[in-house]
């Protein structure tokens, strides 16, 4: 009976490993609290200014959605600032969706030839340059897009060159690195015995990575084209120096456009703090925050679906 | 078409691809180190710039990049490393958690201006920690969280579970199972997201001209006292990095040879973090190897 | 295990005593007075190599320059947050600032012209033909007796003054149409000079032989005719603080304003002094000559 | 309650013959009592009450997914962010699936091996040693003991010996499994859970195997699950026949698979059935 009780008070005394585990519980969370406080400030932080424009400025909020002239300085016939955002949220919508719809299918292509088809070679060459390709600063992007990309436009398209299409070029290569890596990283986490599985099943190396692969790995796949997404979103310097940055409704994809990211760079810093032209840009700033929260729950949908089949 | 007509088909286009990209993006850093060769020089690398006349250097903005990447990673890396492993090993896979992961993911689309725009508000202006390195590296660390929490998490997601139940059966903690087992393992693929998050701190300008500044002070490198304003080490004075005078030269910059010190510093910033990348893989390989035996 | 935990606590040591010695040891010197200068990155190039030269024949001060927009200078002193808040306009042609609370304090006068790519074939404007350009009235170069181009507009961005001054001293007080936008002189020079049928309009100091300037009804884009207003687009660059300025700042501004600086500084970085100037010219516009030659 | 609803209940399913161990010399040293376990709503285990003795080795044997596994996971609670386990694990005496019991703790105790190798990604030396140095055991020589012993035990010791700075990695499966064998009872363990070991081995590591486990009987009490009945038969006193969730037949090997009292575990020792 006595051994019995010591085992007990043995089982029950708080091990090192337990207190270890609180601890290490405590850190983590507060890590993360730490990251879901900077996420809400910052994003508290830009709502607050951007609702400040239908708040304090009285600008109709279906006004601001639809209409399709963008002058904070000057006030219409009724007497109400000229801030429609229509040009700049059709800008920003379709240069990211093409970019997106033209960066992804290279990336998956590349991230499967350097995982399943050529593992060497993806190691030796795709991987570091597309890691280098990441650092390099949009502005360098930009200049390589005024003095390569929109000339070429130009000469087949016509036009002045600037426009969505040198958008999407210049984003596609932009994003490419970043959706190809995590792509790459999202095929690797698929274990190794789902391809042997298919592969013993008689399917081809197309049937294992079509069939198996890419169905396994859908949901990393999903999020590398949000982060894609998302960066081509936030992306400003370098779209604005070869969009045109125009804030007129893009009646084709070479006639000079704007982004939200691109007029609220360029504004931000001739606009005084707390005055309806700042707030105006700043309402652009919360468009963007929703616009890449409805891309996310819509990506994610996907990705669910994906899993479910 | 036969199954294996099909498959030599696929395989033939995703060469195709995989050729198509390299050559893109090859084509692209040819591009950059060809037209910024001709500017490099010792004396370049190492002299620092002049406003208004040619033959400025970007020693100093070099030197802020690697100090202020270094900063911004060692704010940053704990605090995501944190974050990833609760995210991933203890949270519950509630709506809580996805909504958390959401928001993660919606910061990392915000254009980087409002990110600097904010650091300016707080970190310069109600902090009081003026334009300085310390600035720029809390705001890059804002920007840096989403996407190395983001990765991080993945890199313990390729980390079998089967590798904990064997800490867990052991009598170990998750903690000590995921510090002592799965991270060490981990290391190679955590590597790669953090040379993905040092390049694009490496490339980032607009989160900095507000932060960090856009001037650069001269500073003594005989001075190694962090408490000296021009001393190298001090983390309270202005930086320009190295991607923020490409800016601003290319905004504003008057020197006559402006364009060739931008193509020359495109140049720079592109070995700058080839060599980095060369070194952290090195140096990853090395870790790997002690940590794991392997 | 033990022998590290005692290497570890070894090297804390050490860096703790070489950080008490690296404290002790500080240049007081530099812990003097400092300011802070931001706004305006058109001026921020005269104002940091002012602040050099002032930090170096002044000991113990520290003028800390920094650029951001006007926007954001003149904000930021209303606030109170920074000492210098650096300008392209008249505090009262922006809104949102109560100038009242603000003092002007004008170091340089700053040249305006429109420029076109070279491809045009058009040297000369009159004013109505001008308007009619930025107005969209004008659509072709032919029709101002150029080549067979498409006028290209490129604007600044609004609120920048630049365009502002443009618009009023160039335009008549016209408004340009809607159209590409840049928020940099270096950015609108490179597409002018890149963009056939290009028109855009930069500070003198920024043209060069990539791009062609324009003649006004006749009249060059000269510092001798700005100076005599002949050449009307033309405006001041200036420096505003809150209140009255005090100490350091009071000292740098009447540095700044001295002839040291406007003799050299002002006109190596292409501005002009408004010592030079025959005329002045008041927030409203109203230009009154001054009496007799300086 | 929620039963699952895969139950038959026939007659023939609720026919039981659960005995218990009462051979001298090997005491009673974990019981389960009034056992369920639940993933989510879904009752994965009921009517699993065993009492295994010390030093022997019992084996869990039934067609896949009758809950043998869930058993012997909820054992040491390895289950418990997986699934909920409610009734008593009687350990010595003591209640281990009260909250109060510290988790660790108990698994130094009751130790697991899993199915699939689990080397971890570090040197032979340290995968053995490296549970040992978190739990304060930081002598070099004591620590040279403990993995040479375990190895030893396992039957590892005369591969390995000169590569014990060699990662784990490398180790075949037959080996790398011994391994984890040398790894568990570094620790010290009473009771030796295994999960399938040598499912992923081949016959001569097999083999190999069952040795060892023949051996370390003498100092550990050892439950196996097994989808081998050969194996099954060839090392254990005792045998638990699973179905469906819950046991139908204990009793000595011998009897499970000369006499079997049940129809079903008839039908499955002899290959009729799963």
């Amino acid at each position: 009976m006595k051994a019995t009780q010591q085992l007990e008070q043995q089982l029950k005394r708080r091990s090192k490993a337990a207190k270890l585990e609180i601890w290490g519980r405590v850190v983590s969370f507060s890590a993360l609290l730490l990251i879901v406080a900077v996420v809400v400030a910052i994003i508290g932080f830009v709502a607050s200014k951007g609702i400040a424009t239908f708040t304090s400025n009285h600008v109709n909020l279906w006004d601001f959605l639809t209409g399709k002239q963008w002058n904070p300085n000057i006030t219409d016939a009724n007497g109400k600032p000229e801030v429609g955002a229509l040009p700049m949220i059709v800008g920003s919508f379709l240069i990211t969706i093409l970019s997106a719809l033209v960066a992804t299918p290279f990336a998956i292509g590349t991230a499967v030839f350097m995982n399943e088809i050529s593992p060497n070679k993806g190691a030796k060459i795709l991987q570091p340059v597309t890691e280098l390709l990441v650092g390099i600063p949009s502005v360098v992007y930009g200049f390589i897009g005024l003095s390569v990309v929109v000339p070429v436009t130009r000469a087949i398209f016509g036009g002045s060159g600037f426009g969505i299409l040198s958008g999407t070029c210049v984003l596609f290569v932009m994003i490419l690195p970043t959706v190809t890596s995590m792509s790459a990283d999202a095929l690797k986490s698929v274990p190794r015995y789902y391809r042997e599985a298919s592969l013993a099943l008689g399917a081809t190396q197309w049937q294992t990575i079509y069939k198996v692969v890419l169905r396994a790995a859908t949901p990393g796949l999903m999020t590398a084209v949000v982060f894609g997404m998302a960066r081509a979103f936030g992306e400003a310097l370098a779209v604005q120096m070869v969009i045109g940055n125009a804030a007129l409704m893009p009646n084709s994809l070479v006639s000079p456009s704007s982004t939200l990211t691109s007029v609220l760079t360029t504004g931000i810093g001739n606009t005084v703090m707390g005055s309806l032209q700042n707030n105006a840009l700043w309402s652009l700033a919360l468009v963007l925050l929703l616009m890449s929260l409805i891309f996310n729950l819509i990506i994610r949908l996907i990705g669910r679906k994906g899993r479910l089949q | 078409m036969t199954s294996k007509k099909q498959n030599q088909l696929a395989i033939g286009a995703l060469y195709g691809i995989a050729g198509l990209v390299v050559l893109i993006l090859l084509a692209l850093l040819g591009y950059i180190l060809v037209s910024g060769m001709p500017k490099l020089s010792w004396h370049f690398l190492t002299s620092p710039a002049k406003a208004f006349l040619s033959g400025g250097g970007v020693g100093i903005q070099l030197f802020n990049s690697f100090y202020l990447l270094i900063l911004a990673m060692l704010i940053s890396f704990p605090i995501a490393l944190g974050a990833a492993i609760y995210l991933y090993e203890y949270a519950k896979d509630n709506w809580v958690t996805a909504t958390i992961r959401t928001a993660i993911e919606i910061l990392s689309s915000l254009p980087s201006v409002v990110v600097g725009l904010f650091g300016f508000l707080f970190f310069v202006v109600k902090l009081r920690l003026g334009f300085s390195i310390l600035s720029g590296a809390f705001a890059l660390t804002f920007f840096n969280l989403p996407l190395l929490t983001r990765s991080i998490e993945d890199s313990l997601r390729t980390i079998s579970d089967v590798q904990r139940e064997g800490g867990l059966a052991l009598g170990l903690s998750r903690w000590e199972t995921v510090t002592r087992v799965i991270l060490p393992a981990a290391v190679p693929s955590i590597l790669t997201g953090v040379i993905l998050s040092a390049g694009r701190v490496f490339g980032e300008a607009a989160a900095l001209i507000y932060t960090a500044g856009q001037s650069a002070p001269a500073l003594n490198f005989a001075d190694w006292n962090p408490f000296n304003i021009s001393s190298p080490l001090n983390p309270m004075r202005p930086a320009e990095t190295l991607a923020v005078h490409i800016w601003k030269i290319n905004s504003e910059g008057i020197m006559p040879d402006a364009k060739a010190i931008s193509s020359g510093s495109s140049a720079v910033l592109v070995l700058a973090i080839l060599l980095f990348n060369f070194a952290a893989r090195y140096l990853g390989k090395r870790l790997y190897k002690r940590l794991t035996s392997a | 295990m033990s022998k590290k935990r005692w290497v570890q606590g070894l090297v804390l040591v050490v860096l703790l005593v070489l950080g008490v010695f690296a404290y002790q040891t500080r240049q007081v010197s530099h812990a003097g007075e400092s300011i802070t200068a931001v706004g305006s990155t058109a001026l921020q190039p005269l104002v940091e190599a002012a602040g050099e030269q002032y930090t170096g024949e002044h000991l113990g001060t520290f003028v800390n320059v920094q650029g951001g927009g006007t926007g954001t200078g003149l904000s930021q002193i209303q606030e109170g947050a920074v000492q210098i808040g650096n300008s392209d306009l008249f505090a009262a042609e922006q809104k949102g600032i109560r100038s009242t609370e603000l003092v002007d304090h004008r170091v340089a006068v700053v040249g305006i012209t429109p420029i076109v790519n070279k491809k045009v074939g058009v040297k000369n404007l009159s004013t109505k033909q001008l308007i009619g350009v930025f107005t969209g009235k004008i659509t072709n170069w032919q029709q101002v007796g150029g080549a067979n181009l498409p006028v290209v507009l490129i604007n600044r961005a609004q609120g920048s003054g630049t365009r502002a001054t443009f618009e009023q001293f160039g335009l008549n007080k016209s408004r340009s149409k809607t159209a590409q936008e840049q928020d940099s002189s270096g950015m609108v020079r490179s597409i002018v000079a890149t963009t056939p049928g290009a028109i855009s309009y930069v500070a003198f100091s920024y043209v060069d032989k990539t791009v062609q300037e324009l003649d006004l009804n006749h009249v060059a884009p000269t510092e001798v005719n700005v100076t005599t207003n002949k050449w009307r687009i033309w405006s001041y660059e200036h420096l505003y603080t809150k209140g009255q300025p005090t100490g350091l700042t009071k000292n740098f501004i009447t540095y700044v304003q001295s002839p040291a600086v406007q003799k050299t500084l002002v006109r190596q970085l292409g501005y002009l002094s408004p010592d030079q100037m025959q005329v002045e010219r008041n927030a409203q516009g109203h230009v009154k000559q001054l009496g007799g030659t300086k | 309650m929620f039963v699952n609803n895969d139950v038959r209940k026939s007659e023939e399913m609720l026919e039981r013959h659960v005995t218990q161990p009462s051979e001298a010399g090997h005491p009673i040293i974990l019981s389960t009592e009034d056992l369920h376990v639940y993933y989510g709503k879904k009752e994965a285990l009921f009517e699993g009450d065993l009492q295994f003795a010390s030093n022997q080795i019992t084996a869990l044997i039934g067609p896949s997914g009758s809950g043998k596994s869930t058993f012997l996971r909820s054992l040491n609670r390895m289950n418990d962010r997986i699934a909920t386990v409610t009734g008593r694990i009687m350990y010595r005496g003591v209640d281990i699936n009260q909250p109060a019991v510290d988790v660790y703790e108990m698994r130094r105790r009751v130790g697991m091996v899993f199915q699939r190798p689990n080397p971890f990604a570090k040197s032979i030396y340290d995968n053995i040693a490296f549970a040992l140095r978190l739990r304060g055991v930081t002598g070099k020589h004591e620590l040279d003991e403990i993995v040479e012993t375990s190895l030893k035990q396992a039957a590892l010791w005369d591969q390995v010996k000169d590569d014990l700075n060699k990662s784990a990695l490398a180790l075949s499966g037959g080996q790398a499994q011994r391994l984890c064998i040398a790894r568990a009872i570094a620790v010290k363990p009473d009771i030796l859970l295994l999960d399938e070991p040598a499912s992923a081995l081949d016959p001569v590591s097999t083999g190999q195997l069952e040795d060892t486990l023949l051996e370390l009987k003498e100092n550990y009490t050892i439950i196996i699950v097994t989808h081998n009945m050969q194996q099954a038969a060839r090392i254990s006193e005792y045998t638990a026949f699973f179905n469906q969730g819950r046991v139908l037949e204990y009793d000595t090997t011998s009897q499970i698979f000369t006499n079997p009292q049940v129809q079903v575990t008839s039908d499955y020792v002899s290959g009729n059935f799963g």
